[in-house]
């Protein structure tokens, strides 16, 4: 506990100054709001918009007119039965799936639409799989090395060394995860929770205003579900955080607002226990 | 971290590579010398043929390295790296001829015998500047550059990967192919460019000049495997494995995937430009079958022999690959193409690391044990 | 230009030459004889023959007691159609094996990759394939055509016998075809051709889609004159090619073909029956009826062990080549190459036409030139032949860059490229 | 100019031959008067005259006797034309020869007794070059105008179509009333319209203009051209110039609307050769992610399967493909299996090492026909019902080896898109493609399934080796040909899409056939290579993509 509250307190002193590399633009007026290039412009409380977005694969409706919003700092579940476009959200979120119509903004001002992945990355999303996704030629360390929030331009990689602070951190996220002692194994040969542990790992490396995270405990022991929850909630507040998760037990012991999926859209949202008594969900989910 | 001397720093840990340099540097030294000062009738006298042969040699293990950087480390299978070898062979090609001046056949100071022969009347505008040394040296990574660098933007950016890639690849330079092989594109058609006189004012027929070829061969196989090595050891080497092995991971991490694929892309076909260039004085002519498809993915199996991703894999792979066939094509030259047949199959069935995965396995578990 | 260079490369070739003949002296009591042909890749279907000849060749040498008092040996090398590697390999036979003399390439570019290297090693190359001319090398003697013993002649029998009046120039984009329509161009509008009367198409090695260019020609010889295609598609592509023609109702008698890459062998994969009467022209045909044809054909199938296996023109040309080589040494009683090059100059040997072969001073020889009409059963028969046998030229004399050059390998010239006017040596190495 | 050795011929002589053959002569019309006895004396006199080696004088002899009117004339000409007529070397004596049979039998021309067992190497063949088979065929046609056979009858007319001269004019004129064949009956009267044009009277050439305009002959096409350029600037009084430059117009604007159709056709002809080879990829390579280089080499495997069948059934050139096809299915279905459980089998989901393991194979499979055959190319014929073309018109024709490749590629893609739809293989062959593992859960023998696969697609790739023997070579190197090609084809198409694969073989070969006429081949496949490749940055799988969950496995 007590390593992972320093954990969010140093992410709270960090952020003071995101995206800190990106030269910093002219002061641009937006309204009322002086914001630098790349800053996230949260001045109306919410952090990420979805507004009537629809996604179809050869007729199939993946997301139908979802609309969804992320306040900032919020921790927010996401729940559904499967395909009710949790995934595909996620996709289309990080940049990964374009929308065939409908309005995706991080902020007020950037339109994740004409975003690349990276771009969008870059911009402060975070996203961690379903199926956990390390490089598994790397070492855990490498891994985090990747993964940290610096110049990830080409030319700056080339002649990168890392310094003593940043070594630090690595550090620190090693032991956050506890992966202190396998920080020079590769990551093929770490076991599954580890692999997620890795993931979250490289999550907080890249310092992301919001984390999109897809079903964090599978395969996670029930300390590291724990574990997992603990560091989720330190986390919001200061960031946003999206769970996407199946177990419900996992949910309620985080969420303070849940969102339910179906069909790709939503088809509740409020409180874990106004969710529950929703005539609509129960319906959905005891139908199947 | 101490302070080393960068090259110390970039081998330092990379045993292959030392033992390739080792022998390298060696190599170029006895070639020199047994060539040079030895008298033609001793036994130590190296052949002039000889050299021209290991010349030839070090311009393909360049060019191995050339795409086991791409292949071996970023996952990206060209099957048109024979596509820059060439171009930089034309470049070296389009100098070599410009040397000629009135020499040539029809004694036209201006224009090259092929041009002359299809009754052009003056130099085409792509000719021009190549008669300089310093022009040439530059065009020669530029040029493949320039072509890499269009095909990897276009291809990159929309994330044509995997088998894809490859295939359009070899239709690049299958493209390639067809355009050089046509008269009218003012590169000597089928017949390419040949009867070079010589090169920076030294003669191409003269033993002194073929042992310079044959040394900057191996300088450049030297600087390239350094600069590759460089790159791998990098950050941005680390990055170029990610991508390889986990790309959406490295997007979502926050890598511009196409830049870093681009600009290994760019650098890979600048290697296998200069070894092009070094190729093309030392065998004396360059003409369109170099763009030819299946030289391509010969190219693909000397680095798959070698061992994929390691650098002197490749080197040691293009060498193996090439001594068997010159041997091969010497001693049974009907039945060559069975063997070359087998040891592709070989190869992928039971070497999926190739010769140097092979030796790791056998040879460094015993010294461990004899360390121990 | 750099004269220092120019005066460098020649001391340096002239220190190299004499150490390969001090090696060449020492050599072992066997006279080798170099076989430069592709056994693999692309050219490996006409060149594997020419392997087989010369070796045949060789073997029959040796039972008449070899040469010099010594036995002859071959050394067969691949250079698997690669012309890099006809370099290298050149370069090999000369340096590793000390070869005495080179019979071998078949395409123009793999000479040209040759021709540097034997220039510089002072080696001998027999060259057995028809070609665009343009080149005398002092280390070469071309024993194929040149384009005034297989081209010209043609053409003037189309326009003669058959009165050809529009004219179809269709070839394979490379330097030979390139060469031969330039000289038949000019030579057809010296002869007061027009220019729309003649039509000319390159196609790429290996064409197989005919289609549209049949439908051009077609299309092109329906205007009314008598038309005539003069052929320089190389190799491959004329299976296709000729079966489009048969197919789309291209008789001979309507619009013949004059082929000048396609013999025996060629036909040897086509079904011919379509095609009687399309024409080709050559220097020697199978179905000639002479007693030295007929011995040679004889223990050609027999050595082969094919009684069905064909002869052509290129065979003919090591045949000449090969019989020269060796009266030459006998004359020179040596097998050094300035001796054996000396010697050559003036030599004749019988072909097997029922004529001779006369080695000239610009390395060519003389050959008949003879047309053949295609037969049903693959063989061709002759329907017009050159009363005497026809000089090569080197440098063709409808084209207006060469009209000044000649190739003269005697003193005081001694130039494969000597200019009468300038009286310049070009585009060699040495004098 | 320099002085050509070699002259030879002297077109005085020829000439003269001409005219000693013609004037006497009404033409083609036949003098049935002429006395049986002189006639025989004339036969044999002209007769002989075939025995000269001069072709102008076996040329007049030829002439001469047309004019004699005996039946065997038609006979000899044909015989000459097939190379069937000899001469005894010791007596003179002409015969046909017949070498079908064993030993070789004849005939002898004069009274047409039989002679069985001959010695070919007694006789000699009475040559003919081009410029007889030239007059051949014309006299041959001048004799069958009469023929009762209604083909032979056509094919005469045909033959005479724009060398109808003035005293001919007359014959076709009594002809054409006799006629009752309507298409014999028309081309005679374009031949006739065509001769009337050489007449003074305008109206006349009107009238002829006008018939003219709607034929596509080329001999009609020129005869109208030449009197346009005859006439110059002439002033048109008569209306002659306007009639004709309208009738030329109207021809014109009909060939070009052919050529048109004629290019399409050529596009679809390529476009179905190229489907043809793609279609055996698109399973080994789209269904199961095999790059299979050998691909190329499973073809050529099939054309010497035809050469095989072809050299061990000598006599039943014209059913061979019948045996071919099946038989190159297997061959190559087999060794399509034998590669997948050797080799292929250990490299799923490493696409890329598919690719070397099989480029490997591919040079051992060129070597097997270096080695056991040989390094040249082989024949391989056509079958009769294959030679030749279907005249639409005289604009427009399809040669039947094209259409048979047409139709062929078309049945085979839908006898392939039947496997797979309605058989339980087909069905197994897509469970495993879309869900292995799945697959295998169900009980589907994966392997077996794989193997059947990659052999269906090696078999389609040896019938496609079948086809192609009948438009190129045969030869160890025919498959390399045709490598890239088909995996472009397969790009393009959208892997594992056979519609795609069907839409884009199809246009690619006809935009390929209409860029020809004004780039040249070699420009326009290198302009398709480049819209491929930059068609596939636009849509990296291709034209009609897989979407959605499974296009990402």
């Amino acid at each position: 506990m007590n390593r992972l509250s320093k954990m969010s307190a140093w992410f709270r002193t960090e952020s003071a100054a995101p995206n800190g590399f990106v030269p910093a633009g002219a002061p641009q007026d937006f309204g009322s709001h002086l914001l630098r290039e790349g800053e996230i412009d949260t001045s109306h409380k919410v952090i990420l918009y979805l507004e009537g977005v629809n996604v179809s694969f050869d007729g199939f409706k993946a997301l139908n007119n979802l609309t969804l919003y992320i306040n900032d700092g919020e921790l927010r579940c996401i729940i559904g039965p499967n395909g009710a476009g949790k995934t595909t959200m996620m996709d289309v979120i990080t940049g990964k799936t374009r929308p065939d119509s409908g309005q995706v903004y991080l902020g007020q001002t950037m339109d994740l639409t004409q975003m690349s992945e990276h771009e969008i990355a870059s911009a402060g999303i975070g996203r961690k799989f379903q199926k956990p996704t390390v490089f598994p030629e790397h070492t855990v360390f490498e891994n985090l090395e990747l993964a940290m929030h610096t110049d990830k331009r080409v030319w700056p990689s080339l002649i990168a060394r890392l310094s003593l602070q940043q070594r630090d951190r690595i550090d620190e996220v090693l032991n956050t995860i506890m992966l202190g002692e396998h920080r020079t194994q590769r990551a093929a040969r770490l076991s599954h929770g580890q692999k997620q542990w890795l993931e979250i790992g490289m999550l907080l490396m890249q310092d992301p205003r919001i984390l999109l995270v897809d079903e964090p405990i599978a395969g996670m022991t029930h300390q590291e579900t724990e574990r997992t929850a603990e560091l989720l909630s330190s986390l919001a507040g200061e960031r946003s955080v999206v769970v996407v998760e199946h177990d419900m037990e996992f949910v309620r012991s985080i969420a303070r607002t849940v969102t339910v999926l179906h069909e790709g859209s939503v088809l509740a949202e409020g409180s874990m226990d106004e969710v529950q008594n929703n005539p609509r969900v129960i319906e959905v989910y005891l139908g199947e | 971290m101490t302070r080393q001397p960068l090259i110390l720093h970039l081998i330092r840990d990379d045993r292959g590579g030392q033992i390739f340099i080792g022998l390298l540097v060696a190599t170029l030294l006895l070639v020199s010398i047994s060539n040079l000062l030895m008298p033609a009738d001793s036994v130590w006298h190296l052949s002039t043929y000889a050299v021209t042969l290991l010349g030839k040699y070090l311009c393909y293990a360049l060019l191995a390295i050339a795409l086991d950087l791409v292949w071996g480390y970023c996952g990206i299978l060209s099957l048109g790296h024979g596509a820059f070898f060439a171009l930089g062979g034309y470049v070296m090609g389009m100098y070599l001829m410009r040397q000629i001046g009135e020499r040539g056949v029809y004694g036209n100071a201006n224009l090259p015998d092929f041009m002359v022969f299809l009754n052009w009347k003056e130099l085409p505008w792509y000719w021009f500047g190549f008669e300089h040394a310093w022009f040439a040296a530059l065009m020669i990574v530029v040029v493949p550059g320039m072509l890499a660098f269009v095909f990897g933007w276009l291809a990159f950016r929309s994330r044509v990967t995997g088998v894809y890639l490859s295939i359009i690849t070899q239709a690049l330079t299958y493209a390639l192919m067809l355009a050089f092989f046509r008269n009218e594109m003012g590169f000597g058609g089928n017949n390419g460019l040949t009867d070079f006189k010589d090169i920076i004012g030294f003669s191409l027929q003269s033993d002194s000049t073929r042992i310079g070829l044959f040394v900057a061969s191996g300088v450049a196989l030297l600087l390239g495997y350094l600069v590759a090595r460089y790159i791998v050891t990098s950050k941005f080497g680390r990055v170029i494995i990610a991508i390889r092995d986990a790309e959406s991971r490295a997007r979502f991490v926050g890598y511009k995937v196409e830049s870093y694929k681009l600009w290994l892309f760019v650098v890979s076909a600048g290697l296998a430009g200069i070894a092009g260039a070094l190729y093309v004085p030392q065998v004396g002519i360059i003409n369109p079958s170099e763009f030819q498809p299946l030289n391509s993915i010969e190219l693909a199996i000397w680095v798959a022999v070698g061992g994929r991703g390691t650098l002197y894999g490749a080197v040691a792979g293009a060498l193996v690959v090439n001594f068997s066939k010159t041997f091969f094509t010497g001693f049974i030259p009907e039945a060559w193409l069975y063997g070359l047949g087998a040891i592709f199959i070989i190869v992928t069935l039971f070497m999926p690391k190739g010769l140097v995965g092979l030796i790791k396995q056998r040879v460094v578990p015993v010294k461990a044990a004899g360390a121990a | 230009m750099n004269n220092s260079v120019l005066r460098n490369v020649k001391l340096w070739s002239t220190a190299i030459a004499l150490g390969v003949i001090l090696q060449a002296a020492q050599a072992a009591d066997t006279i080798k004889v170099g076989i430069l042909h592709s056994l693999s890749g692309t050219m490996a279907i006409s060149e594997t023959t020419l392997k087989d000849t010369m070796l045949m060749l060789i073997d029959e040498q040796n039972k008449k007691g070899g040469l010099l008092g010594k036995k002859l040996e071959a050394v067969v090398v691949d250079p698997a159609s690669n012309w890099p590697l006809f370099a290298e390999k050149t370069r090999e036979l000369i340096q590793k094996d000390h070869v005495a003399a080179i019979f071998g390439c078949w395409t123009s570019v793999s000479r040209k990759s040759v021709l540097p290297v034997i220039e510089e090693l002072n080696g001998l190359l027999f060259y057995p394939v028809q070609y665009e001319g343009e080149e005398s090398s002092k280390n070469v003697f071309y024993t194929g055509a040149a384009p005034n013993q297989q081209a010209i002649p043609a053409v003037d029998y189309l326009m003669k016998d058959l009165k050809v009046k529009r004219w179809v120039l269709a070839g394979t984009d490379y330097v030979y075809p390139r060469t031969t329509n330039k000289i038949l161009e000019a030579y057809l509008i010296a002869k007061g051709v027009k220019k729309e009367d003649i039509m000319i198409n390159y196609t790429p090695f290996g064409h197989s889609d005919w289609q549209s260019i049949v439908a051009d020609i077609k299309k092109f010889g329906s205007a009314g004159k008598k038309t005539a295609v003069v052929s320089t598609i190389n190799g491959d592509a004329n299976v296709p090619f000729y079966k489009e023609l048969g197919n789309q109702g291209i008789s001979a008698s309507k619009i013949p073909v004059v082929a000048f890459s396609v013999g025996e062998e060629e036909l040897s994969g086509i079904d011919t029956k379509p095609l009687v009467g399309h024409l080709a022209a050559w220097n020697y045909f199978m179905s000639v009826k002479d007693k030295g044809n007929s011995a040679f054909i004889k223990e050609w199938q027999a050595y082969t062990k094919n009684p069905k296996r064909v002869s052509n023109d290129p065979m003919e040309a090591h045949y000449i080549g090969f019989n020269l080589w060796v009266k030459a040494v006998e004359k020179a009683k040596s097998i050094e190459t300035d001796k054996v090059a000396a010697a050559m100059i003036g030599l004749e040997v019988p072909n097997l036409t029922g004529g001779t072969a006369k080695v000239l001073k610009n390395h060519h020889i003389t050959k008949p030139v003879l047309i053949g009409e295609i037969q049903g059963n693959g063989q061709f028969e002759v329907v017009w032949k050159t009363k005497a046998e026809v000089p090569g030229d080197a440098w063709s004399k409808f084209l207006p860059e060469d009209k000044n050059i000649v190739a003269d390998w005697t003193a005081p010239i001694n130039c494969g490229n000597y200019n009468t006017k300038t009286k310049k040596c070009s585009g060699q190495n040495y004098k | 100019m320099r002085i050509l050795w070699y002259t030879r011929r002297h077109a005085m002589l020829s000439c003269l031959a001409w005219l000693f053959a013609c004037l006497p002569s009404p033409g083609l019309g036949q003098d049935t008067t002429a006395k049986p006895a002189d006639n025989a004396a004339a036969f044999t006199q002209a007769l002989a005259g075939l025995k000269a080696d001069d072709f102008d004088q076996k040329e007049t002899a030829l002439r001469q006797l047309v004019q004699v009117n005996d039946p065997r004339v038609l006979e000899i000409f044909k015989a000459l034309q097939d190379a069937r007529l000899y001469i005894a070397t010791q007596s003179g004596e002409f015969i046909y020869l017949n070498e079908d049979t064993d030993p070789p039998s004849g005939m002898k021309v004069l009274n047409g007794d039989k002679l069985a067992d001959i010695d070919p190497a007694a006789y000699d063949k009475v040559s003919v070059n081009n410029q007889l088979r030239t007059t051949l065929k014309e006299l041959i046609a001048g004799l069958n105008l009469h023929s009762p056979d209604r083909a032979l009858r056509l094919a005469a007319v045909n033959e005479l179509v724009g060398d109808v001269t003035p005293e001919k004019l007359a014959l076709f004129n009594q002809l054409l009333t006799q006629e009752k064949d309507p298409e014999i009956a028309e081309v005679m009267q374009v031949a006739i319209a065509i001769a009337d044009l050489d007449g003074t009277d305008s109206q006349a050439k009107i009238q002829a203009l006008q018939r003219l305009s709607d034929s596509l002959r080329p001999e009609a096409y020129n005869r109208i051209k030449s009197l346009l350029a005859e006439s110059g600037t002439q002033p048109d009084s008569s209306g002659v110039i306007a009639a004709a430059t309208k009738a030329l117009n109207n021809i014109d604007s009909r060939r070009e609307r052919y050529r048109f159709i004629e290019t399409t056709i050529f596009g679809l002809s390529l476009g179905s050769i190229l489907l043809l080879i793609a279609i055996g990829l698109s399973i080994t390579f789209g269904v199961m992610g095999v790059i299979n280089m050998a691909h190329g080499e499973l073809m050529m495997l099939g054309a010497y399967t035809t050469y095989l069948v072809q050299a061990a059934l000598p006599n039943a050139i014209d059913y061979s493909l019948f045996i071919a096809i099946p038989l190159a299915f297997l061959i190559s279905g087999l060794v399509g299996v034998a590669i997948e459980r050797g080799v292929i089998r250990f490299l799923y989901g490493r696409p890329l090492e598919t690719l070397l393991a099989t480029f490997g194979i591919s040079l051992i499979l060129q070597q097997i026909p270096r080695t056991f055959i040989s390094a040249q190319n082989v024949t391989v014929q056509n079958p009769s019902w294959l030679s030749g073309s279907w005249a639409i018109n005289p604009a427009l024709s399809i040669t039947y080896n094209r259409l048979f490749i047409f139709g062929f590629a078309i049945v085979v893609f839908f006898g392939l898109l039947a496997i797979m739809k309605k058989t339980s293989l087909g069905l197994q062959v897509r469970a495993v493609s879309q869900n292995r593992a799945m697959a295998k859960a169900m009980g589907v023998r994966t392997e077996w399934v794989d193997a059947l696969t990659f052999g269906l697609g090696s078999g389609i790739a040896g019938i496609a080796g079948v086809a192609l023997s009948q438009i190129t070579n045969v030869g160890p190197n025919l498959g390399q040909g045709y490598i890239v090609d088909s995996f472009m084809v397969v790009v393009f198409g959208g892997v594992g899409n056979v519609w795609g694969m069907l839409v884009g073989s199809l246009s690619l070969g006809t935009v390929s056939k209409y860029l020809e006429p004004w780039s040249g081949a070699v420009l326009a496949k290198i302009f398709i290579l480049i819209f491929i490749i930059l068609f596939i940055q636009k849509r990296p799988r291709g034209l009609f993509p897989q979407k959605g969950r499974a296009a990402e496995a």
